[in-house]
C-alpha cells in the first residue's frame, strides 16, 4: 500500500497568535485506511485538516515550516481548485456549508466546479443519493430539513465529488444518536465498498471506533500517539489524562483494570464488552 | 483564538501593508459581497418598509450602515454590495425595477466616499479620535448630498415623478434619512466591531484586497 | 406550498409550468410600459391584468398587505407634492382654495398621472417577487448566460438575507432575554435596540464568512486561476425546458411592448387628454 | 419527600408558529424547585421551542403557562426574566456589547439596577462561571467557544434568574470541557439552589448529571421522569431516535448478568460489580 499522505516536521502557526497551532508533526497514512483523529479543543486537529485540504496556507495567513504531501506532491504546488479533487472535507455546522437553494443544487454545485459533464453528473447523483438517502429531499431547500439530513447533504455534496482522500471535521457534533449513528453507517458502507481513505475527527468515539484502523491523539499541537485501534486504547490511561473518556464499555474495563479484575485487552464496542461480562462472570 | 496577541496597530498600520504581507482576492471577498448584499436586504427592506416617504426615499433608511460600514472595512466589494443591494430592498419594498435601477450610481457614492476618506486620510476605524469622527461625519454628509440630489434629480425628474416644487421635500429626505441613520449606526458600530474586523483575513486594506 | 420571495405560492399552480425567463421577461418589459403612457385608464387596465394574473397564479393576497401602506403614503406624498408644494399658477383652473393653499385642476390631475402610473409598476414587480422563487431567479439568470460568478453572489446573497432574517428574529430574542423591554420606553430607547441588533448580525456575518468560504473552496469553487474558467455543466437547468407556451408568452409580450410604441409615437394614443376617466373627473370637480 | 409546590407549571400548552408549523401538542409539566432536568430528543423535536415558551419569550397559542404563580402570557419581559434564564446555543446570537465585562452587565442594565447592584452582579457571575481576569476587557468574538458559552452564561446568572435553561451546553466542546461547564452547572443546582434545565444530545452527560429526563418526539412529550427510568423504556426510546448511553446499554444487554438497566455511570456500574463479585468470594 502507497501512502496518500505524508507529512513532515510540519509546523503552522496562525498570524496573530503567540504560539503554533501545529507544531513538528510527523504523519503517514496509507491509501484506503480509516484514520480516527481524537484530542481535546485547540489540540490543532482542526488546523490538520485544513492543511490536508490545502485551506491551509490558501486560505488563512501564517507561517509554515515542513512540508504536507498529498499524492506526492506538496499541498502548496497545486494550481487552486486542483487538490480539492483529491481531498474533500466535511465540516462540524453543515448549514454553515450550505449555499444553494435546493438539496439537488447543493450536491451538484462541487460536480459543477470540477468540470463534470450532465451525463457524469446525473451518474453520481444518482449514487450518492442512493448511498445517502436523500432522493426524497432533493427539491426541498437544504436548510428546512432536520439535523441529521443536513450532515447527510453535506457529507454526499462532498462525496459526489468522488475524492480519493475524504476528511470529516467532527461531522456529528450537532446531532442526535440516532443521526449519527446514519452518518457512520454511510461511512461504513464507503469503507466496505471503495477504496476512499477516511480521516475523521471525533469527540464521540462510541461510533468511530468500530470503524477505525488506525488512531491519532492529538493534544497541544503535537501527535501524542499513532497506532492502530485495538493497540492504540490499550492506553487508555493516557486517553483519560489528556480529558479524552473512551466509550461507556471500554472505560468500564479500564476501571476494572486498575482495580485489578480484569487483565485482557479492552473491548471496542458494546457486542464485545457483553462477550468479555460473559466470560468473567461464567469464569 | 484565545491566546491571540493584542497588538495596537495605529491606524496607518491598518491601512498600509507590511513588507513581504501578500494579499489577493480570494473567494473569501465573493463570500463577503454575497453576505453585505444579503444584510443590507434585510436591514434596507427594515427601513424601507417601516419610515417610507415614497419611491423607496425614507426618512430612516437603516441600510445606509451596511453600505458606509460595509465598504470602510471591505473595500471595493462593500461599495459593490452597498450598490447592489438596495435594488432589491427598494423592490421588496415596492420602488418600480427602474426607478431602483437608476438609484445605482447615488448608492454606489454613498459607499465609495466614506471608505475612501478612510483609506486617504489614513482614520481609525475603531473610531480612537475626533477627527476620525469628524471626517467620517463629513464624509456622510457629503456623500449624502451627492446621493440626494442624483436620486432626486435624475432619477425623480427624470421619470417625472415629482413637481419642482417638491423637490426640496425629497432631497431633505434622502439626505436626512440617511446622515441621522448614518449617525445613530455607523459609529457605534466601527467602534464594537471595528477592532475585530481589522484582524480577520476578510479585512480589506486597499480596495481589492 | 412553495416559498417565493413574498410568501407562499400553493403547490398546484399553472405558474410553475412557465419557464422563470418569462417571468423576467415580463418584469423587465411590462414594467415599462408605463413609462410611455400617461392616461390612467390604461395604466389602471394593466393594473386589472396583473391582478388576473395574480389570481390566476393562486398567489396568496394576503401577503400583499404590506404594501397598503406604501400605496397610500406614495398617494399621499405625490398629492402633496402637487397640491401644496405645488406652487402658484395663474394660468391653471384653480379648483379650491384651502388654508392658502390651491388646488388646481391641472395639478390634481398630473398627481393622479403619476400615482396610476407608478402603480401598474409596483405591481408587476409585487407579480414577480410573489411568483418566483430563488431557485427561479438564478434559473433566469444563468438562461441568459449571465456569468456564474454573479449569478452566484446573487444565490449566496439570498440565502444569506434569509439567514439574517432568522438571526434577527433569535437576536431580538436574546435581547428580551436579557432584560431588554421596549414597550412603553422612548424613542431614544428604542433606537439603542436597533443598534444592538446590528452588531451580533455583523459579528455572525464574519463568523459565517470564514466557514462559506472554506466550504466554497472545499467543495473545488476557484474564483481565480486555471480551475474559475472551467465549463460549468448549468444542471440545474436541465429541469426546465421552454414550451410552445413561453415563446407565445415572450412573443406577446414583446409585440404589445411594440405595438405599445408604435400607437403612442406613431398616432399619439395613450396620453392623458384622450383619458376618459379624466373627462369624468373633471366634469364632476370643476 | 415532601409534596412541593411547582415552580414551573404547563396545563395542556400547545405552540404553533406564525407560518402554520405546530411546534409543541399538549404538553403538560411540573418542575418544581431544585431539579436537574435533562429535555432530550432530536432535533426540530420541539425541546428549543418549549424552553423558548418557559421564559416568556414565546407565548402559547393554547394552554398556560404559569411560573412562580405568574402566567407567562400576562407578565412583562422583565418579570421573566428575573425567573427563568434562556442562554441560547449559539453564544454568538446574544453577545452585543465589545467587551465581557459589559456584556454581562447588559442584562443587569436592562433591568435599570443601579450601577453598584450591577458591578456586584458581573463580579458574582465572572466568579461563578470563572472567567479568567485577562478576558474581561477582551471583545466576546475572540473567545474560544467554550469560553463564550461561559459568557453567555454568565451574562443570564447575572440576572439572577431561578430557573436556567442552557440550550446544548456542550456541542462542539471536548468532553473534559463538557465536564468542566456541567460540573458549574451542578453547582449552581446544589449550591445555589438553582433549578437546571439543559438541552442536550450528549447521553453519557444526561446519565451522569440529570435527575429527570423528558424525552420529546414530533412536538409532543414521550417520556418524562427519572433519568434511570426513562432509558429502560426502549420502545419509547426509538419513538424519540434516541438511545441511552453505552454504559447503560451494556448493562442492559443481557439481564442474566445481573445488573440494574437503570445503570448511568461508569462509577455505579463498576460499583455493582465490585458487589457481586464480593458476594461470589
Amino acid at each position: 500500500m502507497s501512502n496518500v499522505i505524508e507529512i513532515n516536521d510540519y509546523s503552522w502557526k496562525y498570524v496573530n497568535t503567540r504560539t503554533p497551532a501545529i507544531e513538528g508533526i510527523n504523519l503517514t497514512v496509507e491509501e484506503g485506511n480509516f484514520v480516527g483523529i481524537i484530542g481535546p479543543n485547540g489540540a490543532g486537529k482542526t488546523t490538520l485538516a485544513y492543511s490536508i485540504d490545502g485551506l491551509i496556507p490558501g486560505q488563512y495567513n501564517g507561517i509554515k515550516k515542513g512540508t504536507v504531501e498529498v499524492f506526492g506532491t506538496e499541498v502548496e504546488d497545486y494550481a487552486k481548485g486542483e487538490l480539492q479533487q483529491l481531498v474533500g472535507v466535511v465540516f462540524s455546522d453543515p448549514e454553515a456549508q450550505f449555499t444553494a437553494m435546493t438539496v439537488e443544487d447543493e450536491l451538484v454545485f462541487g460536480m459543477e466546479n470540477i468540470g463534470l459533464t450532465l451525463p457524469e453528473i446525473q451518474e453520481r447523483l444518482d449514487w450518492v443519493t442512493e448511498l445517502t438517502e436523500l432522493s426524497h429531499l432533493l427539491m426541498k431547500p437544504p436548510y428546512e430539513i432536520s439535523g441529521g439530513q443536513k450532515q447527510r447533504v453535506a457529507l454526499a455534496a462532498v462525496l459526489a465529488m468522488r475524492p480519493k482522500i475524504l476528511v470529516l471535521d467532527e461531522p456529528t457534533s450537532m446531532l442526535d444518536p440516532v443521526s449519527r449513528g446514519r452518518i457512520f453507517e454511510v461511512l461504513a458502507k464507503l469503507k466496505a465498498e471503495e477504496n476512499n481513505t477516511i480521516i475523521v475527527i471525533e469527540h464521540s468515539l462510541e461510533n468511530l471506533i468500530p470503524l477505525a484502523d488506525q488512531m491519532v491523539l492529538m493534544a497541544d499541537g503535537s501527535i501524542l500517539l499513532q497506532d492502530e485501534t485495538q493497540a492504540f486504547f490499550q492506553q487508555s490511561k493516557l486517553l483519560l489524562d489528556k480529558g479524552l473518556y473512551p466509550p461507556g464499555a471500554m472505560h468500564f474495563f479500564h476501571e476494572l483494570k486498575m482495580k485489578n479484575y480484569y487483565q485482557g485487552k479492552y473491548p471496542l464496542t458494546v457486542a464485545e464488552g457483553i462477550d468479555l461480562l460473559r466470560e468473567i462472570k461464567g469464569s | 483564538m484565545a491566546e491571540e496577541i493584542k497588538t495596537e496597530l495605529s491606524a496607518e498600520e491598518i491601512w498600509t501593508e507590511e513588507a513581504g504581507e501578500k494579499r489577493s482576492i480570494g473567494v473569501i471577498h465573493i463570500v463577503i459581497t454575497a453576505l453585505l448584499i444579503g444584510i443590507g436586504f434585510v436591514v434596507g427592506a427594515f427601513g424601507s418598509i417601516s419610515f417610507p416617504l415614497g419611491f423607496g426615499v425614507n426618512f430612516f433608511w437603516t441600510g445606509i450602515v451596511v453600505q458606509q460600514v460595509g465598504a470602510i472595512w471591505f473595500g471595493a466589494w462593500g461599495v459593490i454590495a452597498g450598490a447592489i443591494f438596495p435594488f432589491f430592498s427598494n423592490a421588496i419594498a415596492g420602488t418600480p425595477f427602474y426607478v431602483s435601477l437608476a438609484y445605482l450610481p447615488a448608492n454606489a457614492i454613498q459607499a465609495f466616499l466614506p471608505a475612501w476618506a478612510f483609506r486617504r486620510f489614513k482614520l481609525d476605524p475603531r473610531m480612537k479620535s475626533g477627527k476620525d469622527y469628524l471626517f467620517l461625519f463629513l464624509a456622510m454628509v457629503v456623500s449624502s448630498i451627492i446621493g440626494a440630489l442624483w436620486s432626486v434629480l435624475v432619477v425623480l425628474k427624470g421619470f417625472n415623478l415629482l413637481t419642482a416644487d417638491s423637490v426640496p421635500l425629497f432631497i431633505w429626505g434622502w439626505f436626512g434619512g440617511n446622515v441621522v441613520a448614518g449617525v445613530v449606526f455607523n459609529f457605534i458600530l466601527l467602534r464594537a466591531l471595528s477592532a475585530v474586523v481589522i484582524r480577520t483575513t476578510a479585512f480589506v486594506k486597499k480596495w481589492w484586497a | 406550498m412553495n416559498k417565493t420571495l413574498l410568501g407562499y405560492v400553493p403547490n398546484e399552480s399553472p405558474i410553475y409550468a412557465v419557464h422563470p425567463f418569462v417571468k423576467l421577461f415580463f418584469l423587465l418589459i411590462v414594467s415599462l410600459f408605463p413609462m410611455f403612457v400617461t392616461a390612467p385608464d390604461w395604466n389602471i387596465g394593466l393594473m386589472f391584468v396583473i391582478i388576473i394574473f395574480m389570481w390566476i397564479s393562486r398567489v396568496n393576497m394576503k401577503t400583499l398587505k404590506i404594501y397598503v401602506p406604501v400605496a397610500i403614503s406614495m398617494g399621499t406624498i405625490i398629492f402633496i407634492s402637487y397640491t401644496v408644494l405645488g406652487g402658484t399658477h395663474p394660468e391653471f383652473e384653480l379648483l379650491a382654495r384651502v388654508w392658502g393653499i390651491n388646488f388646481y385642476w391641472e395639478r390634481v390631475r398630473d398627481a393622479l398621472v403619476v400615482y396610476f402610473r407608478i402603480l401598474p409598476m409596483i405591481f408587476t414587480m409585487v407579480f414577480f417577487l410573489s411568483t418566483s422563487r430563488e431557485r427561479d431567479i438564478i434559473v433566469a439568470m444563468r438562461s441568459v448566460k449571465v456569468p456564474f460568478v454573479i449569478t452566484y453572489v446573487f444565490a449566496m446573497a439570498l440565502r444569506s438575507a434569509g439567514m439574517v432574517l432568522e438571526d434577527f428574529q433569535i437576536v431580538r430574542q436574546a435581547e428580551q432575554a436579557r432584560g431588554f423591554d421596549p414597550t412603553g420606553k422612548s424613542l431614544p430607547y428604542k433606537i439603542r435596540q436597533y443598534v444592538m441588533y446590528m452588531i451580533p448580525l455583523f459579528a455572525l456575518s464574519l463568523r459565517r464568512s470564514e466557514e462559506f468560504t472554506n466550504a466554497l473552496v472545499a467543495r473545488g469553487y476557484a474564483f481565480t486561476g486555471e480551475f474559475s474558467k472551467v465549463k460549468r455543466a448549468d444542471y440545474i437547468l436541465t429541469h426546465y425546458s421552454y414550451k410552445y407556451f413561453d415563446y407565445i408568452f415572450i412573443a406577446l409580450i414583446g409585440i404589445a411592448f411594440i405595438a405599445l410604441l408604435i400607437f403612442r409615437y406613431g398616432f399619439g394614443y395613450f396620453l392623458v387628454e384622450q383619458s376618459w376617466l379624466m373627462r369624468i373627473l373633471h366634469g364632476a370637480v370643476s | 419527600m415532601t409534596e412541593k409546590a411547582p415552580y414551573i407549571q404547563v396545563i395542556d400548552l400547545d405552540f404553533e408558529y406564525p407560518d402554520g408549523t405546530q411546534a409543541l401538542k399538549e404538553i403538560n409539566l411540573e418542575i418544581v424547585k431544585g431539579e436537574f432536568i435533562a429535555l432530550i430528543g432530536q432535533n426540530g423535536s420541539g425541546k428549543t421551542t418549549l424552553s423558548k415558551c418557559l421564559n416568556g419569550l414565546y407565548k402559547p397559542t393554547a394552554g398556560d403557562i404559569i411560573v412562580d404563580g405568574l402566567n407567562t402570557k400576562k407578565s412583562s419581559i422583565v418579570q421573566m426574566v428575573k425567573r427563568v434564564g434562556y442562554v441560547f446555543q449559539n453564544p454568538d446570537h446574544q453577545l452585543f456589547n465589545s467587551n465581557c465585562w459589559d456584556e454581562i452587565a447588559y442584562g443587569p442594565r436592562n433591568i435599570q439596577l443601579s450601577d453598584e447592584e450591577v458591578k456586584e452582579r458581573v463580579e458574582e457571575a465572572i466568579q461563578v462561571v470563572g472567567l479568567p481576569k485577562i478576558y474581561h476587557s477582551e471583545h466576546p468574538f475572540f473567545l474560544s467557544k467554550g469560553l463564550r458559552q461561559r459568557v453567555a452564561i454568565a451574562s443570564i446568572l447575572a440576572l439572577r434568574p431561578h430557573v436556567i435553561i442552557v440550550d446544548e451546553p456542550t456541542t462542539g466542546q471536548d468532553m473534559k470541557q463538557s465536564l468542566e461547564i456541567m460540573d458549574f452547572l451542578q453547582d449552581l443546582n446544589d449550591k445555589h439552589g438553582h433549578t437546571i434545565i439543559i438541552i442536550t444530545h450528549d447521553m453519557p452527560i444526561v446519565g451522569i448529571y440529570a435527575r429527570r429526563v423528558i424525552a420529546m418526539a414530533q412536538a409532543r412529550i414521550m417520556a418524562d421522569g427519572p433519568t434511570g427510568e426513562v432509558f429502560t423504556q426502549t420502545e419509547v426510546l426509538e419513538k424519540t431516535f434516541l438511545a441511552p448511553p453505552q454504559i447503560t446499554q451494556l448493562a442492559q444487554a443481557d439481564p442474566d448478568l445481573g445488573f440494574n438497566p437503570g445503570t448511568l455511570t461508569v462509577e455505579d456500574m463498576v460499583g455493582q460489580f465490585l458487589e457481586m463479585m464480593g458476594r461470589r468470594e
